[in-house]
């Protein structure tokens, strides 16, 4: 099992903010195999969330230019799809689980009747049918009582509650994609535990691809099967989650690392975080964002922007987009 | 059970502010009968009998209660200057009033509403703008400038020339839609600033939720959105606008249309009765608007149980 | 020595404090960019200037004098015409924009004032989990005030007060503190369960202290925007009660202007009335755009939507 | 109608608007003839005119037969019953009865043997009045405890219409709404914006006669009147009388043919007249109406209060004679030329006093100085009392707050200013009601107050009591004008009977008055009516009151007529 189940070229994102147009996403592309947990990794405003957005076609045109080669999901190419054949595939072969579950469900409709319209939306299920298949989903995602949670209201349900209904509704018709933003940031440590385990018996049972968006790098070790490290707009390292944790190419992928604290025979590891700030996406430096935050930035990663290429010295899935990558760790030992 | 009985208590302390603060000022402050009463020549033992007719007389607190036991029976006494039985009066004024300021009122909010949608749908677009723009524009016009410019351009020879300048001699649809057209359009160009304005902020500020952009995601239309989550979410404060603007709009808004075009509805009556001191129609007034008020908080109350889960 | 710290510590919060719908620099420059807005404030002066040359004696002084023939039409010596008694209408208009300063500011600075006083100490004393009797009596006084017909409740006051020329700013004033002090007993609950405000608590400082020098400097915007707004409704309210003649006593505003009018336009006269609305209108539009955009300056998330 | 009647209780019948109704609702004893001008008495219920007694205090009336009240449920069955003796000796009392809260009991105040003690026994109608009886089915017996000239005058107000007990018990209060009378018309509908009458098919027939009505054929042809000769009134089945206070409105009601009679407002008297002197219509109306400009029977005048020591009488002489400087200068300085052109198109007529152009003894060629404006005179006058922009006095000018009287003020103010009366001094004293302000002038509280007087008969006496001093505050005198010569001659003159020698007593009673400044008076205003060419008919809006609509008649066939 092989199959792409989504593949980006080129997507940018072009918005109107306060300070100007700024390009919050900048020509990505990575692609996304059936069954695989991507995790899209990256400080709050780097465009993770946007990316998410613009995916889904969820920005709207008074807000912003979304721009892409192709955007393939299976053989529908996105990109090309008018806003009513995207509603086809929104909830249904791609569908997205969001940050907060407390303001993500209609305050006053019901669990019941918000899971069973999109059942009816896209299965053409009447209401028999898409009452009785919500139900069986609740209970595939691991509800017990799912006939009170079919009547009761999100308010008087519990976060971690409100974000399985939500995965279930978006798991419902069985996506080729599931796009996770931030789905565990906003809840405690053993749900957000539990959530992250769902996801992954998701991936085995039906094949979905998932992309995870979080800013979490604990997270992605625990589920993902590669990652994307995002940075203003711009991938700057895609691997496997091993190669790159075990050996970080780009020096703000290592700055991220650094920065997340981790107990090893040596004990407990000074956490050592990124100077400097994320730059406002109107106004972004030349070549290299990073190059005001890098230690090793010179003059040519002030006006050059870096391509993305193969890191050398690791394994060939593993890309990065430095002009001083950092030396391969396997190296060194 | 229990909000229930507060509720009552609550409703009780309203009317009994409402009246009393009422009775304050029409009634022990207001305008003193008496000398619209006598006749010429009248002598102090004429007058100090006058006032021992309308219980000017009596110490407060007599009159106070008086006034509270008449509205609880609903022995609402009779006008002073006319001698008709108040409730009379009020049958006679009330459903003109209504039959007046209904259409206006009704209308003046579904057009709010529709333009209030419009406006938030299209948000940010030029007909988002121009629709606000002239909300505000409208909201900067005085009522009275726009009772005079319609009378003016409708009923008289300087301008169409359509309507009957005033009055309301009603007997029969036709002659009821020849006096209701000025000043129901009056009302409704007065309130649709504010009403458009009102309800495109709710319909934005519904349409800006969390869930809608969920809904968005999976896969619901532009119109599903609108009628279904936008909507009914916005239930409550379009509830709340249109069943407490009801009083208001029947006592003040008639006030002055009515007094402008010369109907005999209860705004008339009732600014009448202050100018001419006409105490039992005030307190009658008064006192009914008071306990409108609480009976609608209760339907209100009622109508948020039904569409908002949230309030238990 | 200690409380001395803790003290800076809590002003520190104060200052650090980025909630939205606090008056802070960003609302100047955000007012700046609304077009609207300007052509608002812009219309607004022009005004305020107009009402202080009548204050001071430059303009509008013959607004009494009746030295014109009955309706004389505009002319170089009377430029919008005269009235019935042949006073000349552009100069009673031009006064009557100080009567116009002169009630709105009087009305919407009282009222807005009364309202934050009230509502704040309602906020502040609704003292969860307990309601104070602080908090019922103004919840009480505003629900009994709104529910009294405002025309009526309005010419009662104007009534009861008999020819005191102020009857009807301390009518206006009566209902219109109402709303402000809804909004700001809202605000300030908001505001005191955070932290700057628990912080400042348990050093123990008194309430008044903190009610006034750290709560109400939060509730700012919210009384920029009803002062302003209250001013339109001072005006609009007046128009009505010189209609219903419980106006203005002894002055001109355009008010009595448009009362006058009512006899005058169906007769053919319609230069009272341009005129009156005209300046009516356009004030009122002022305030709007820029009680709008003040709005949209305090409160960038509802602008954004 | 330019205003609305509350009430159309006749006792409580005190706006000529309430009184044009009741004398069409109910009987009174007497009217004028319709057409005959000086006003002539005509016997209406009443058979014949009173037989008085020698020393003028017995008069003795015989009533019509076999008049009947209308049909109404107050009455067994529901069948009206006839109008007898009793019934007027009833209505006159309920005047001096509390319940009825009378506005005219003033009229027979201490005039009629032992009806104020009557009162004072407290009103039990199974009690004979001596001075008030019904000798028999159909004859009245009034004696009066002075010659009281002006009885029969009053016995021809809606005051003294006739009400029968039946319906005073059956309705109460509500009286006022539900009239139960003899008169040619009954009631439809009424409330405060519209009263409709139709024809009381049981009003006794009497045909209408030009000759008994006093129809000059010099004056009064080409109204049409001629073709009505012999007809029995009312000749209309139905009439609907509406109440539009606001002149423009009701001017556009009138134009939109919605009336077929009306008061024409003075702001429009330009839009209507061709020429002032004679009033002659423009002719695009004088096609479709008839034009009528009369006088109203009263006149308006501004009162000083005597009783103001700022203004009226001081104890110190020397400060009493400044005030009437004071006084007299502000009159000077009144420009009544002005006023009248400016709130009465010019067609108002000025006079000195208070003896109006209307009242038989008015003097039509009294000098014309006394009213005209001299500001330099004014002037002088202030300067000899040593007046001066520092010392006078603060005005107090009271008027209830509508947008006339507010002009009217503004038009004072500048007069006095023009005199050197320096306007920051002069202030208003609004009254948002006619109530508040009659309270405050009839307690002596408000300095100067303009006050409009309708005359109840064509007798000067009904002017001149005004100023009469017993008549003080709470009395009409609302000047508190108290002088003793002016008294003296008052009493005299008020038991004569109308004749030269009581003419000159008025007149001289004038020259004192306007000699003491007391009031700046005063104008009466010009009433112009018009109503449509396809009526029969020659309105009046003084004396005779509504009495004309019974002889209003159409010139076609058509039914109804709005008023």
């Amino acid at each position: 099992m092989n199959k792409t189940a989504l593949s980006v070229r080129n997507l940018s994102v072009t918005l109107q903010t306060g300070m100007g147009l700024a390009r919050v996403v900048d020509s990505i592309s990575f692609s996304l195999q059936e069954g695989e947990i991507l995790g899209l990794v990256g400080e709050s405003g780097c465009g993770k969330s946007i990316t998410a957005a613009a995916l889904m076609g969820l920005i709207p045109s008074s807000a912003g230019i979304v721009k892409s080669d192709q955007i393939m999901l299976g053989d529908k190419n996105l990109a090309r799809l008018s806003e009513a054949g995207m509603r086809r595939i929104r909830g249904n072969e791609m569908s997205m689980v969001f940050q907060d579950p407390l303001t993500a469900l209609d305050p006053v409709f019901s669990i019941g009747s918000q899971l069973s319209m999109v059942l009816r939306r896209h299965r053409g299920e009447n209401r028999r049918q898409a009452r009785r298949s919500s139900i069986e989903m609740l209970e595939r995602a691991g509800m017990a009582d799912s006939q009170r949670i079919m009547q009761s209201y999100p308010h008087q349900l519990s976060g971690g509650m409100r974000q399985r209904v939500l995965i279930a509704m978006a798991m419902a018709s069985r996506p080729r994609v599931l796009i996770a933003d931030e789905p565990s940031s906003s809840l405690d440590v053993s749900t957000q535990a539990r959530i992250l385990e769902q996801f992954g018996e998701l991936g085995q049972r039906f094949g979905t691809a998932i992309l995870l968006i979080t800013h979490d790098l604990g997270v992605v070790a625990q589920v993902c099967d590669r990652a994307l490290i995002m940075y203003c707009g711009r991938i700057v390292e895609e691997a496997p989650v091993k190669s790159l944790y075990s050996s970080p190419a780009h020096p703000y992928t290592a700055g991220l690392l650094a920065a997340v604290p981790r107990i090893n025979s040596a004990g407990v590891q000074r956490v050592r975080a990124i100077p400097g700030l994320v730059p406002h996406p109107a106004d972004l430096p030349d070549g290299c964002h990073f190059a005001g935050r890098c230690a090793s930035a010179d003059t040519q990663c002030r006006t050059l922007v870096p391509g993305i290429q193969a890191a050398d010295g690791r394994n060939s899935t593993h890309l990065q987009a430095c002009h001083h990558p950092l030396p391969s760790a396997s190296h060194e030992d | 059970m229990r909000s229930i009985v507060q509720q009552l208590i609550h409703g009780l302390l309203l009317i009994l502010g409402v009246t009393l603060i009422s009775f304050l000022l029409m009634v022990w402050f207001g305008p003193d009968q008496t000398y619209t009463l006598i006749g010429k020549n009248a002598t102090a033992a004429q007058i100090a009998e006058v006032r021992h007719q309308l219980g000017y007389d009596q110490p407060f607190v007599r009159r106070y209660v008086d006034y509270l036991t008449g509205l609880a029976t609903l022995d609402l006494g009779a006008s002073n200057s006319s001698g008709e039985q108040v409730t009379s009066i009020l049958k006679r004024t009330l459903p003109i009033s209504l039959a007046l300021m209904l259409p206006g009122f009704i209308i003046g909010n579904l057009l709010g509403m529709a333009l209030g949608l419009l406006a938030a749908f299209r948000r940010g677009t030029w007909s988002d703008r121009l629709i606000t723009g002239l909300s505000v524009t409208g909201m900067s016009i005085s009522f009275l400038i726009i009772i005079i410019a319609l009378q003016v351009l409708l009923s008289t020879p300087y301008g169409l020339n359509l309507f009957p300048v005033r009055g309301w001699q009603v007997d029969s649809i036709s002659s009821y839609l020849t006096y209701v057209t000025v000043p129901t359009l009056s009302l409704i160009l007065v309130t649709l600033g504010y009403n458009t304005r009102f309800y495109r902020a709710i319909f934005v500020e519904e349409s800006s939720r969390e869930h809608i952009v969920t809904a968005r995601a999976f896969g619901a239309s532009p119109a599903t959105l609108m009628w279904r989550h936008v909507l009914k979410n916005s239930l409550v404060p379009i509830t709340t606008r249109f069943m407490f603007s009801i009083p208001l709009v029947v006592i003040s808004g008639s006030l002055l249309i009515e007094t402008y075009f010369g109907i005999p509805g209860i705004g008339k009556v009732s600014f009448d009765a202050i100018t001419s001191g006409d105490q039992p129609v005030l307190k009658a007034v008064v006192g009914l608007t008071a306990v409108l008020f609480v009976l609608i908080q209760f339907v209100a109350d009622f109508i948020y149980r039904a569409v908002d889960p949230r309030i238990a | 020595m200690i409380i001395q710290r803790v003290l800076e510590q809590s002003v520190g919060f104060l200052r650090s404090d980025h909630e939205r719908g606090t008056v802070r620099d960003g609302t100047w420059s955000r007012l700046k960019q609304d077009r609207t807005g300007i052509i608002g404030l812009f219309i607004v002066t022009v005004f305020f200037l107009i009402s202080l040359g009548v204050l001071l004696g430059f303009l509008g002084q013959g607004w009494s004098a009746a030295d014109g023939g009955r309706w004389e039409s505009a002319s170089s010596n009377h430029w919008m015409g005269t009235n019935l008694l042949g006073q000349d209408i552009f100069q009673r208009a031009i006064f009557s924009t100080r009567t116009a300063f002169e009630i709105g500011v009087i009305v919407s600075l009282l009222s807005t004032l009364l309202g934050a006083l009230l509502g704040a100490l309602a906020g502040w004393y609704n003292g969860k989990p307990r309601k104070t009797w602080i908090d019922g009596g103004v919840l009480w006084l505003t629900g009994v005030l709104d529910s009294i017909p405002f025309y009526l409740f309005v010419a009662a006051v104007a009534y009861a007060l008999q020819g005191w020329p102020w009857a009807m700013h301390v009518a206006m004033v009566a209902t219109f503190w109402t709303a402000t002090a809804r909004l700001v007993r809202a605000e300030v609950m908001r505001i005191r369960s955070r932290e700057f405000v628990l912080s400042a608590r348990t050093i123990g400082l008194p309430a008044p202290l903190i009610l006034f020098r750290h709560v109400l400097p939060n509730t700012l915007h919210i009384l920029f925007v009803q002062a302003t707004i209250a001013f339109v409704a001072a005006i609009k309210t007046e128009v009505i009660l010189s209609f219903l003649g419980l106006g203005v006593q002894d002055s001109v505003s355009w008010g009595l202007m448009l009362a006058e009018s009512t006899q005058e336009v169906l007769a053919g006269h319609f230069n009272n009335f341009l005129a009156a609305s005209l300046m009516l209108f356009l004030l009122l539009l002022g305030f709007n755009l820029l009680a709008d955009a003040l709005q949209d300056a305090f409160d960038p998330r509802q602008a954004a939507l | 109608m330019d205003g609305a009647p509350s009430n159309l209780d006749p006792a409580r019948a005190s706006t000529i608007y309430a009184n044009f109704l009741a004398v069409n609702l109910y009987d009174t004893l007497y009217r004028y003839k319709y057409l005959a001008r000086p006003y002539e008495l005509e016997p209406n219920l009443a058979e014949s005119l009173p037989q008085i007694s020698a020393d003028g205090l017995t008069y003795t009336i015989r009533i019509k037969k076999g008049v009947y009240f209308v049909d109404d449920p107050a009455f067994p069955q529901g069948q009206g019953r006839a109008v007898n003796a009793q019934d007027f000796v009833y209505s006159l009392k309920r005047h001096f009865d509390a319940k009825t809260q009378s506005q005219g009991a003033w009229l027979w105040q201490k005039r009629i043997v032992g009806l104020d003690k009557w009162k004072e026994n407290g009103s039990n109608y199974q009690q004979e009045v001596p001075g008030l009886r019904a000798l028999d089915e159909l004859t009245i017996q009034i004696q009066l405890t002075a010659p009281y000239p002006q009885l029969i005058h009053t016995l021809t107000q809606g005051f003294s219409a006739i009400v029968p007990r039946e319906a005073v018990a059956f309705y109460g209060k509500e009286l006022a709404v539900h009239p139960v009378g003899s008169g040619p018309y009954r009631l439809l509908s009424f409330n405060n914006t519209a009263a409709v009458m139709e024809r009381n098919t049981r009003f006794r027939q009497e045909p209408f006669s030009l000759e008994s009505e006093g129809f000059n054929p010099n004056l009064q042809s080409g109204y049409g009147l001629q073709q009505l000769e012999g007809l029995v009134p009312p000749f209309m089945d139905r009439v609907e009388v509406e109440f539009i206070a606001e002149d423009a409105a009701r001017w556009n009601a009138f134009i939109a043919g919605e009336l077929d009679f009306v008061k024409v407002p003075v702001s429009q008297f330009d839009q209507v007249l061709q020429s002032r002197d004679p009033p002659t219509l423009k002719p695009s109306l004088a096609s479709d109406f008839h034009l009528q400009a009369s006088l109203e029977s009263g006149f308006v005048h501004t009162d000083f209060n005597m009783a103001d020591p700022r203004i009226g009488y001081h104890p110190d002489r020397v400060e009493n004679a400044r005030n009437k400087a004071l006084r007299c200068a502000i009159i000077k300085a009144f420009d009544w030329e002005k006023r009248n052109e400016i709130f009465y198109y010019g067609m108002g007529q000025v006079f000195a006093g208070i003896i109006p152009p209307v009242a038989p003894e008015y003097d039509p060629d009294q000098n014309k100085i006394a009213f005209a404006r001299d500001l330099d005179a004014a002037r002088l006058l202030l300067q000899n009392h040593g007046w001066s922009a520092e010392n006078l006095p603060e005005l107090e000018i009271g008027f209830t707050s509508s947008v006339t009287e507010r002009l009217m003020f503004e038009q004072f103010r500048s007069f006095l200013a023009e005199m050197g009366y320096p306007q920051d001094k002069i202030h208003p004293l609004t009254f948002a009601s006619y109530g508040d302000y009659a309270q405050a002038y009839l307690n002596r509280e408000v300095m100067l107050m303009t006050i409009g007087w309708t005359m109840d008969y064509p007798d000067a006496e009904n002017t001149i009591q005004l100023f009469y001093g017993p008549n003080a505050s709470p009395g009409s005198n609302s000047a508190n004008y108290n002088n003793e010569e002016f008294n003296r001659l008052y009493r005299a003159s008020s038991t004569m009977q109308a004749s030269a020698s009581r003419t000159k007593i008025y007149r001289e009673m004038n020259r004192i008055l306007i000699d003491d400044c007391a009031t700046i008076s005063g104008i009466s205003r010009r009433l112009i009516l018009l109503w449509n060419r396809k009526l029969a008919l020659l309105p009046d809006r003084s004396f005779l009151g509504g009495h004309f609509f019974r002889f209003a008649g159409q010139r076609e066939n058509r039914q109804g007529t709005k008023n």
